[in-house]
């Protein structure tokens, strides 16, 4: 596409009709109240502090419900709370923005958030702070709701940073456990450096636009270098790959696991980790503009998902297993946006949300009915004791799987069309989008299969285990079934019945809309799942012993996987001990040596002033005021005579 | 000229005080005689028999006035206090002793200085007003004096040099200060209804409507209640006279004093007694208008109308605050403190809170 | 008129302040300071600051002063011992009153050349201060009454006596 | 005719005699006294000032040095107590024991 008309299309996208005056405010004020609330009276009541949190996440819900209702088509809310700061010609309101793309962030964060608030009133129900968990929940949906309904970059920024923050505070919940601290810990500083170029990337902005308003910002755009939307877009991209977890800051996620389930489930599968999805299909209009930085979105994408779910293949801990996952997952979103397909990014958040959110609970019933034992070797053969839970973490298994029915299917397939049609818009994907189609579909049996043994060792063959298993409570059910509901039927109401690709339009582009597939067409297409789910079949019920010949096969290569390609090794040696050595030195020689010496030096030479002075301190009151007069005195002769 | 008016105003307002105290003096010995159902004072003067015929003429009316009491609490016992030796205490300044009765009685007697007696009249071309200095600050001063008034109370208990003394003067300070803020926030509810703090204007605003009267102002009742307390609480009398509690304190603050030194004391009273039935009659009662009827302006005789109509208003509630005294019991020291603090004082700032409210939707009186 | 009332309390002030310095008994002190205090309020009135000048003898003669004296009876202090230095801290003292002195009638006789005079625009009656007060002034007055409250709480808190504890 | 000389003379005088106390006397409460002194001079000539200038200005800084005024009377007095609750004398010299 031409450089001019790619602007045109920015602007038009981003040019439809608002309403001012919304109180979308309350949205988000809802959980921040229930938050205090929950805190507050949790505190006399530890029991109570789960409904009033669920109750305030499902009230948001019902407002979101109503803006999302009376939304119009093309049209968009707004909310000015009040003028943040304004400097110079360049002023900031605290502003709220409600348009499609918003909606369906929304209904994601709040509907999901809702049912795990309720799950969570069942799987925190012996915890003894629960008040506090609940506390940081409702505020993490608070935090969340700020970022996607933020009208501008840094009212964003602000839900991106309280997000992190209520991740950080949720990971290392169990404090005590000091390892689940330093992963809370880890969580945060990781996510720093990513801010880091987030930031970097709002202050480009305002230099070279004068807004930081999206709607503003896209009117304005264009007319600036290729390499100043580039480098802008890299910003921007390294503050998504800090948050979503995509090389190289991917390594805080598969830790984040130490926090509670039900918080893995929400923050870290199904809507903080997309917040970076969300800001790259915000900011589509800088991104069209930067085809470089699109190739090394999609590079860095399909690099991640492919060596979390290489990683994937071989870890026992059913967590981490979602974990890398999630991570893979979230490279497919990358890669679609990347691709420049930003409403299948969109599509497959929606998708991943349902069934990740699905799985993640689903592992939590299970945690939660082996007495937090996480390593599936323990485990097996649930699938008779607790059938909700085996029957909804199937449908899921299969939805991420990309088998054709089921939500993960349509998102699926929809990415790797787009990357091969990638070429159509971005010139220089032209060579590589055939390429990467093919290995995001190698990456797409590889899910299925791993997805698969995690079911198999799990729910099928008998139990290895030592305790006693059991169902879960009703509250902690009943979500299971809604999201199960979900990741059955939600790709297809999506797709056919609701057209999100329709609903989007007006705030993403939708580019070339495939035809309609039949049902059977779309089994075809839905072979690789197929062979991913029939491989691990194969190999963890009937011929248990080949996996672990093949683990034995080739050692190095098993070693490799296992030991997650040695990330944190070479992160620790390249840059935590450098690190660390340039701060002892600093210590040593820079804090102890120069800077205490030249304090102590000060109090050794005020302690001897002192000394000589304090003949002058009698402790008489009146001696003092004569001073004081005195002073008085010279000084008024002072200023005179000046 | 102008000095002539000043000082022949002072005298006849100093007359209308003495009267006023007169009375009350007289109304507090009968009339508690009356209340407790004993005779009184009855004697002095009964057995009156001048040789002197012009004398002669006037033994009907002291046999009279004799029989009321008259005599003896106003002649007799003035002259006893006069005659008496003036017993200073040990171990005090004489200087800092006669000090006492003085600053009792003199910021009562400044305080008279504000307040308007009559209506303005003109004589040989010149308006006079019934009141020594017009202050712009009218009730401020009234305020200020009755703080001043504590010096009095205090230098008469230290100068007792005696433990009851001391005790009393505590207790009575300690009793104005707390009641003077309910009575400053009383004030400055009425100051904001009337719009002005000059007595004068305060009376002429009432010609169409006393401000007892709800409908024309709506927070009066409530004022004069806050009001009523407060000045009983002031003048330490009524059910609130701890300071001088004779069960407890021999006689309080001034139990060291006698003779001439304790009339002033008790003509401080009585006339502090008169200053708050004035205050009360001139804002909550109309001062000298007559309900219905108005009086021509600048004339002399509808001014001693006026005057007569306020002493009226005024003697009757000097007779209703020595009623009370006279039936009501003493109240305990801690609840006379609760009810100060936080009874008035948060009532009053109520009040004053409504009232700020009307005058802010324009019911302003003046 | 005018310049007789000035110097009668003129007079009146300084006799009352140095009362207030040389008087053994610190009630004696006390209660020349009401006079001079009076005087201050009388001054402030002879210079059409009505409102100051009863909200002068409000606060300071009948509140202030009189926690004062309150608390003179209340611990019973006797004449003090005059400090052994006096004369020294008096000399120190005269010697930097005078330089004081000196500079500042420097400052009225030749910085302000012409004797200024008393204007009579707007006079410090309860109606003006009370506007300026509650528009222009209207922050510093809420400070005070913040102020006001934090002295009531400190003194508490440091007059108080502890509680006993309950055996 | 009374000027704004006169007024700040007078000030002057009483602030001086104020000083004077404030650094002759022992008795803490005198002190106190001696600084309201100092402070009413100050307030003297606010006032002659305001008039001078025909605004208020100086007026509600003399307001203001009375709220002043009245929140240190009330703590410097609660001050005093304690002193005497712990030295059993208000004399300035016996508040000295920080001197070592």
């Amino acid at each position: 596409m031409e450089h001019s008309t790619v602007v045109e299309s920015a602007q038009h996208l981003t040019h439809h009709v608002t309403t001012q005056g919304a109180a979308l405010g309350i949205i988000a004020l809802l959980p921040l109240v229930g938050s205090f609330l929950a805190f507050v009276i949790g505190k006399k009541n530890r029991d109570s502090a789960g409904w009033i949190a669920t109750l305030a996440a499902a009230l948001s819900f019902g407002c979101v419900l109503n803006y999302f209702f009376a939304l119009p088509e093309g049209g968009a809310f707004e909310h000015r709370v009040f003028e943040w700061f304004s400097a110079g010609n360049i002023s900031v309101d605290f502003l709220f923005r409600f348009d499609q793309l918003t909606a369906v962030m929304c209904l994601v964060v709040t509907g999901i958030g809702s049912l795990i608030h309720l799950y969570s009133i069942g799987y925190m129900a012996e915890d003894e702070s629960r008040h506090r968990f609940f506390c940081y929940l409702n505020l993490f949906l608070f935090s969340m709701l700020l970022l996607v309904l933020g009208g501008n970059l840094l009212v964003l920024f602000v839900g991106w940073e309280g997000v992190g923050l209520c991740s950080y505070l949720l990971i290392g919940f169990w404090f005590k456990n000091l390892s689940f601290a330093a992963a809370g810990k880890k969580a945060f500083i990781v996510n720093r450096i990513g801010d880091a170029g987030f930031l970097l990337a709002i202050f480009l902005i305002l230099l070279n636009f004068g807004t930081i308003d999206f709607v503003e910002l896209g009117q304005r755009i264009g007319g600036a270098s290729t390499e100043l939307y580039t480098l802008i877009a890299l910003c921007l991209f390294v503050g998504a790959t800090g948050k979503s977890a995509q090389i190289p800051l991917f390594v805080w996620l598969p830790d984040a696991m130490a926090g509670p389930t039900p918080v893995s489930a929400l923050i870290h599968a199904a809507t903080m980790v997309t917040a970076g999805v969300y800001l790259l299909a915000r900011m589509h209009y800088l991104f069209v503009l930067a085809p470089l930085a699109m190739v090394v979105v999609c590079t860095v994408a399909l690099l991640t998902s492919l060596v979390a779910a290489l990683i994937a293949l071989v870890q026992n801990d059913i967590k981490k297993v979602l974990a890398y996952s999630t991570v893979s997952q979230l490279g497919f979103m990358f890669l679609a946006a990347g691709a420049g397909a930003y409403w299948v990014a969109v599509f497959h958040l929606v998708t991943h949300a349902f069934f990740k959110a699905c799985l993640f609970l689903g592992s939590g019933s299970v945690i939660h009915a082996c007495h937090h034992e996480q390593d599936m070797r323990e485990m097996g053969g649930l699938g008779k004791i607790m059938p909700w839970t085996a029957a909804t973490y199937w449908i899921s298994t299969l939805a991420i799987a990309g088998i054709a029915p089921f939500a993960g299917y349509y998102s699926k397939h929809h990415i790797i069309t787009a990357l091969q049609t990638s070429g159509e818009s971005n010139s220089l994907m032209l060579a590589y989008g055939e390429c990467f189609a093919t290995v995001a579909t190698v990456v797409a049996v590889l899910t299925a299969f791993y997805m698969t043994r995690s079911a198999c060792m799990t729910f099928l063959g008998s139990y290895r285990g030592h305790s006693h298993p059991h169902e879960s409570p009703k509250t902690m059910v009943l979500p299971l079934v809604v999201l199960a509901f979900l990741a059955f039927v939600g790709g297809y109401l999506l797709e056919h019945q609701l057209s999100l690709a329709g609903y989007l339009h007006s705030v993403l582009p939708v580019h070339a809309h495939g035809e309609s597939e039949g049902f059977l067409a779309s089994l075809l297409h839905s072979w690789p799942g197929f062979l991913g789910v029939g491989l691990a079949l194969l190999l963890y019920t009937k011929l248990t012993v080949v996996p672990a010949k093949l683990y034995g096969l080739v050692p190095p290569v098993s070693k490799l996987l296992a030991d997650k390609f040695y990330f944190d090794e070479i992160y620790d040696f390249l840059i935590v001990k450098p690190l660390y050595l340039f701060s002892f030195g600093l210590w040593k020689g820079a804090d102890q040596a120069v800077i205490d010496g030249s304090v102590n030096g000060t109090a050794a030479v005020v302690d001897m002033t002192g000394e000589v002075v304090r003949v002058t301190e009698t402790g008489q009151l009146r001696h003092y005021g004569l001073f004081m007069f005195a002073a008085g005195v010279f000084i008024t002769i002072f200023y005179l005579i000046l | 000229m102008q000095i002539a008016i000043l000082v022949a105003k002072a005298f006849i307002i100093q007359q209308v005080i003495l009267g006023l105290a007169s009375f009350c003096t007289w109304v507090e010995r009968k009339g508690s005689a009356l209340i407790q159902d004993r005779i009184g004072a009855n004697r002095a003067g009964v057995y009156w028999n001048p040789k002197n015929p012009l004398l002669k003429i006037f033994t009907p009316i002291v046999k009279v006035f004799g029989v009321l009491g008259v005599v003896n609490t106003l002649l007799n016992d003035a002259i006893k206090a006069l005659l008496k030796e003036d017993f200073v205490p040990e171990g005090t300044s004489t200087f800092m002793h006669a000090l006492g009765p003085f600053m009792a009685v003199l910021p009562v007697f400044l305080a008279y200085c504000v307040i308007p007696m009559a209506p303005d009249f003109e004589v040989a071309g010149y308006t006079i007003r019934m009141q020594i200095a017009s202050l712009n600050t009218g009730v401020l001063f009234i305020l200020a004096m009755g703080s001043i008034a504590v010096y009095g109370v205090v230098l008469a208990g230290w100068t007792g040099n005696n433990k009851f003394s001391l005790l009393g003067a505590l207790r009575a300070s300690a009793q104005m200060i707390s009641y003077e803020l309910a009575m400053g926030i009383a004030f400055a509810t009425l100051i904001l209804s009337y719009g002005t703090l000059d007595l004068y204007e305060i009376i002429e605003v009432q010609k169409s409507g006393w401000g007892i009267n709800p409908l024309y102002y709506p927070t009066g009742i409530l004022s004069f209640i806050i009001l009523f307390i407060v000045g009983m609480a002031e003048t330490k009398r009524g059910p609130f006279d701890m300071p001088e509690s004779e069960s407890e304190l021999v006689a309080g603050y001034f139990t060291e004093y006698s003779g001439m030194k304790f009339l002033l004391f008790w003509l401080g009273e009585f006339a502090e007694i008169a200053l708050f039935a004035i205050i009360l009659t001139i804002f909550f009662f109309g001062g000298w208008h007559i309900p219905f009827v108005e009086l021509p302006e600048g004339v002399w005789w509808a001014a001693l109308v006026g005057h007569g109509v306020l002493m009226t208003k005024v003697v009757f509630f000097c007779v209703l605050q020595i009623v009370i005294r006279w039936t009501l019991p003493r109240f305990r020291y801690d609840h006379l403190m609760n009810l100060g603090w936080k009874g008035l004082l948060p009532l009053s700032l109520f009040n004053l809170m409504i009232t700020a409210a009307i005058v802010l939707w324009g019911m302003n009186l003046s | 008129m005018e310049t007789i009332v000035f110097y009668l309390l003129a007079a009146s002030i300084v006799f009352t302040g140095v009362a207030v310095v040389a008087m053994r008994n610190p009630i004696h002190s006390a209660l020349a300071l009401v006079c001079n205090l009076i005087g201050v309020a009388a001054i402030f009135a002879s210079l059409q600051a009505h409102f100051l000048a009863t909200v002068q003898v409000i606060v300071y003669a009948g509140a202030i002063m009189v926690l004062v004296i309150f608390v003179i009876m209340l611990l019973n202090i006797k004449e003090e011992k005059p400090a052994r230095e006096r004369f020294l801290l008096l000399g120190g003292v005269v010697l930097a009153g005078f330089a004081f002195f000196v500079a500042l009638s420097f400052v009225f006789l030749h910085q302000f050349q012409v004797t200024p005079e008393l204007t009579d625009e707007i006079t410090g009656s309860v109606a003006n201060i009370g506007r300026v007060l509650f528009t222009k002034y209207v922050f510093p007055f809420e400070a005070a009454s913040l102020l006001i409250m934090a002295a009531i709480v400190g003194s508490i808190m440091i007059a108080k006596t502890k509680r006993r504890e309950v055996s | 005719m009374v000027s704004v000389n006169h007024y700040l003379i007078l000030s002057l005088l009483m602030f001086s005699i104020g000083v004077t106390g404030f650094v002759i006397r022992k008795n803490a409460i005198v002190v106190f006294m001696c600084v309201e002194l100092m402070l009413n001079a100050v307030n003297i000539a606010f006032v002659a000032f305001a008039r001078m200038h025909g605004n208020l200005d100086g007026e509600i800084a003399v307001f203001m040095v009375m709220v002043v005024a009245a929140a240190e009377a009330a703590v410097g007095l609660a001050i005093i107590i304690a002193l005497f609750r712990n030295a059993k004398s208000v004399d300035t010299d016996d508040a000295a024991e920080l001197r070592l």
